[in-house]
């Protein structure tokens, strides 16, 4: 294992004081628990909208706390799940009157530990309601299982309640807001390369040099199956064919396009993907009229991409389109 | 041993070793079929136990078991971390002011650990988890009632032990390791594996 | 090779493609010869900033085409600089009575290319000038060689000068805020793995798993000298001297800290190089005024970081504060 | 050949048909020391040159030279496109309007192209890149004057590979190469292996 980083157990730690520095004017960083929190938080009036997870998936979610989105983000160790008392710190720091939603992507360990804080919330007598998302269609989906996990999707999720939260919506709208996303939004990713977590030093898996892994996760979990490398048209029509036929996306249908890098994949190539995903969704009559392309839910240095898509209405889009200013995302501000 | 507080602190101390000694392995096995971070998870919580009881330790059994689980639910973190801080929770609450452990409390203990973990992470025995290696615990213990808490103990790890194994060929429908589907069998599940390593180094502290 | 591609000799082109549907807003592409053009431009009376090289290094330059910045990117083929007809379909698509700055990293490919472009122009009238910049500490500068190498200091060079051309400032004015700049801005880089180009098909060098090679280039180019990996700590105070020894900086000063990753470098690692290197910079009495922390230039998938800093003063801090609304960097807009 | 407009167009079909042959060859040599593009580059721009040619072949030594010329700058990219451009350039300016070359001409229109690599690139024999191939070839043509077309370019062909071999032990002070100092020695360069190749297939088209 070769990295940029001192002691693997403090990895987490010394990344958040570096962006603690590069951002000051936007968040700040709370150590023991960590927790970084928007600079001008608590927001009186507004509902807190925070999110958290394991490290690992930068930006997500530090990357995305600052004006019109993310009123604290709770970074646990890397593809670790924070605990309730750094979730409750996050809580303590944001939230007033108006509550607060917890976004959790759907693995146990996060659910867990988000519903913990949340119960320790409300026994504290503050209004904490928390939305699992769990929009990655590579599993299958059923009650006798984990179930769906969180990925893409989480980032529109942050960006539309955070909007929400932003203009001053209620506790209960946004958390209908919420839901109502998580219902229309679905993802699918694939993995060239297997990322390498600090303190374990070794990749996650191991891919032969003609083999990719399809449905991966954002934690380095296998996928849905382990296929020939193929070529970007085949597999950008493949990991798009599993989203549409999902939800189902029909003909017709307004959606956003999310092709996002899993932290490895050079520009050139996201670009590539997005440009043969637009004509595809093209082809099947499927308008696309917002979009968004970058690295923003990440699995360390892991190559690979993955798709979301979301279906849009004029609320969706006034969301979007509102101005936000977060170290990763920005516009209209 | 007795079955004192400073007996069940003990105990907590010497699983923090074995969790040290064991954290590789952990690691690896979870690598397989899961994250890659069960060892490093536990070997950070239960050091923090260990630095909780150098600070003090509380005068009941329950009460070092409510420690040692509030310090595991906020060390931890992913799945195992509130599944065995509930765990310790409900063994702690059951326990209630009780200062000396007979071989029942161990049962009564150990059964509300195993509900507590079924009530949080909903798996049932054959999910391939550490309830696993709990439930033919819980259930060797009871059948072992007449016995001393080293006997008990000791049965319970024979147990742990066995139902840790039997995950090997199970296909997960819980944790991270069910996205794998049938790829997940042929191998041990992390969980099970330090669920088994925690009862065993109980039933060596109490010899 | 495992990529996202389909014909490695189209990987420019279709990229390119999928750009122009993603950012619509700012930008479009012309083709054949290839070019990015600002969406609004001509734009009368404003001098036309202008930048290119070869591909493989996004967002450098297409990502930073947009209002405050360039006004055209000149993509080459990847790793291999644009031609001249490309250069003057750019120069050709922004220029007006205001003229040009053509913005030129130092490799003797896009030297020739750009500088025989500039000839081409300046017989047809126009008033086209450059600037070449040679930020990269890593190479001895001499006339007998190549010289310096142009890297990470481009980014700022090209923000800088686009402010100033779209506050309306002349040719005359742009042209000598560039040397001016290009004087006060120096770079290091290091690469823990090696890029891999699409149509060479495997990894432009080979390092050992306990190797990184210190003073890397942005094309897989090999650096200094090949070292044992180290810590974060005291990698980041390796490549921290290098810089601050060259020019130098010095007690007093204030600067821009650009933690630049290299493309395949996981954010987290980043941002802790990042917060060690400010806290390097505070021990040595350099002011750390503005920042910039992500993946800006990059050599494709290459792990690896670079540090840049440039000096700043009052005009500097004030033209990169100035609003800038690209793919890649945005603010104030 | 005799060597007219026809026979400098069919040594530029055979120049483009071994620059294809070894495009990897040269993607090799400029990975070992630079950046791996150059066969591919000069594959790109001699496919270009081939459908120029298909389209019209101009009517003089010289104006074939300049549609080369300009199509390879149009489309190498790199230091080696503005280079050969230039090379071609200058040589088709100092053939003028002549219609049949002779070995005299090939002299002069050598000497030119030379020149302009050298006013472009700035590069002295020894620097390690296409100069090292292209000063040999010309002192051969010039001492070998009175010879046939097809005798002074084979004499350039072995001057120009004998040229492009010494690179090897040099170290490089042009180019891409030259920022690896030292360990650019034990190299052949690209540039020089590719201007030997060039040269080697007019000499086998004059044959
Ligand atoms: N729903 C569940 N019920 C019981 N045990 C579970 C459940 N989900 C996961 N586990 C246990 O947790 C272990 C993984 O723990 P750990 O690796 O620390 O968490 P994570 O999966 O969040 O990375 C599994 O091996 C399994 O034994
Ligand atoms: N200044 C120069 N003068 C002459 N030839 C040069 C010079 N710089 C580079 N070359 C030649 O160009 C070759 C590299 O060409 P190419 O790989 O196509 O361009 P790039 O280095 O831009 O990738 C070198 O092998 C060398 O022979
Ligand atoms: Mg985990
Ligand atoms: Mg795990
Ligand atoms: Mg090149
Ligand atoms: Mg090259």
């Amino acid at each position: 294992m070769k990295k940029i980083i001192n002691d693997p157990a403090a990895v987490v730690a010394e990344s958040l004081r570096g962006l603690a520095l590069a951002h000051a004017d936007l968040l700040r960083v709370q150590e023991d628990p960590a927790v970084v929190v928007r600079a001008d938080a608590p927001l009186p009036g507004k509902v807190a909208v925070i999110s958290g997870g394991g490290s690992g998936h930068e930006p997500l979610h530090g990357g995305f706390v600052g004006p019109g989105m993310l009123h604290a983000a709770v970074p646990g160790e890397v593809f670790t799940s924070p605990t309730p008392d750094a979730v409750q710190a996050a809580v303590s720091a944001t939230t007033g009157e108006a509550g607060a939603l917890l976004i959790v992507k759907n693995y146990t360990g996060d659910v867990l530990n988000f519903e913990t804080a949340a119960e320790l919330a409300a026994a504290d007598g503050q209004d904490v309601r928390s939305v699992v998302i769990d929009d990655d269609v590579a599993v299958a989906d059923s009650t006798f299982t984990a179930g769906r996990r969180g990925v893409g999707g989480t980032v529109l999720l942050e960006k539309l309640t955070g909007a929400a939260a932003e203009r001053g919506d209620s506790l209960d709208q946004v958390e209908a807001l919420a839901r109502k996303i998580v219902g229309q939004v679905r993802s699918m990713g694939v993995a060239l390369t297997a990322p390498t977590v600090p303190h374990v030093g070794e990749p996650s898996f191991t891919l032969a040099e003609d083999e990719i892994e399809f449905g991966i996760g954002i934690h380095g979990e296998p996928g849905r199956e382990r296929i020939p490398a193929e070529s970007a048209d085949a597999l950008v029509r493949r990991l798009l064919s599993a989203v549409t036929e999902d939800l189902p996306f029909e003909r017709g249908d307004e959606v956003l396009l999310f092709t996002n890098s899993m932290g490895g994949t050079p520009q050139l190539e996201l670009y590539l993907a997005h440009g043969i995903a637009e004509r595809l969704l093209a082809e099947r009559g499927i308008t696309v009229r917002r979009r968004l392309v970058g690295p923003y839910v990440t699995s360390l240095e892991m190559q690979g991409i993955s798709l979301t898509l979301m279906k849009l209405d004029d609320e969706l889009i006034e969301l979007w389109d509102a101005p936000v200013r977060t170290a990763a995302l920005r516009w209209g501000v | 041993m007795g079955c004192s507080a400073t007996d069940i602190a003990e105990a907590l101390r010497s699983a923090a070793a074995v969790i040290d000694e064991h954290r590789d392995e952990l690691v690896e096995l979870d690598r397989e079929i899961g994250d890659g971070d069960h060892g490093e998870n536990m070997k950070r919580g239960f050091t923090a136990v260990l630095s909780t009881l150098d600070t003090a330790v509380p005068d009941t059994p329950g009460a070092v078991l409510k420690v040692a689980a509030t310090t595991l639910i906020s060390k931890v973190g992913g799945a195992a971390g509130p599944l065995y801080g509930t765990a310790f929770l409900r063994a702690a609450t059951a326990l209630g002011d009780r200062s000396e452990l007979d071989a029942a409390d161990v049962a009564t203990a150990l059964r509300a650990a195993l509900e507590g973990v079924q009530a949080r992470g909903k798996a049932e025995q054959g999910d391939k988890t550490m309830v696993d290696a709990l439930v033919p615990a819980v259930a060797a213990v009871e059948a072992a009632k007449g016995g001393s808490v080293a006997e008990v103990l000791a049965a319970a790890a024979d147990a742990a032990d066995e139902g840790a194994r039997s995950t090997v060929d199970l296909v997960a429908r819980k944790g991270r390791a069910s996205y794998l589907g049938e790829r997940s069998a042929g191998h041990l599940d992390p969980g099970a594996r330090s669920t088994a390593l925690l009862v065993r180094s109980f039933a060596e502290a109490a010899k």
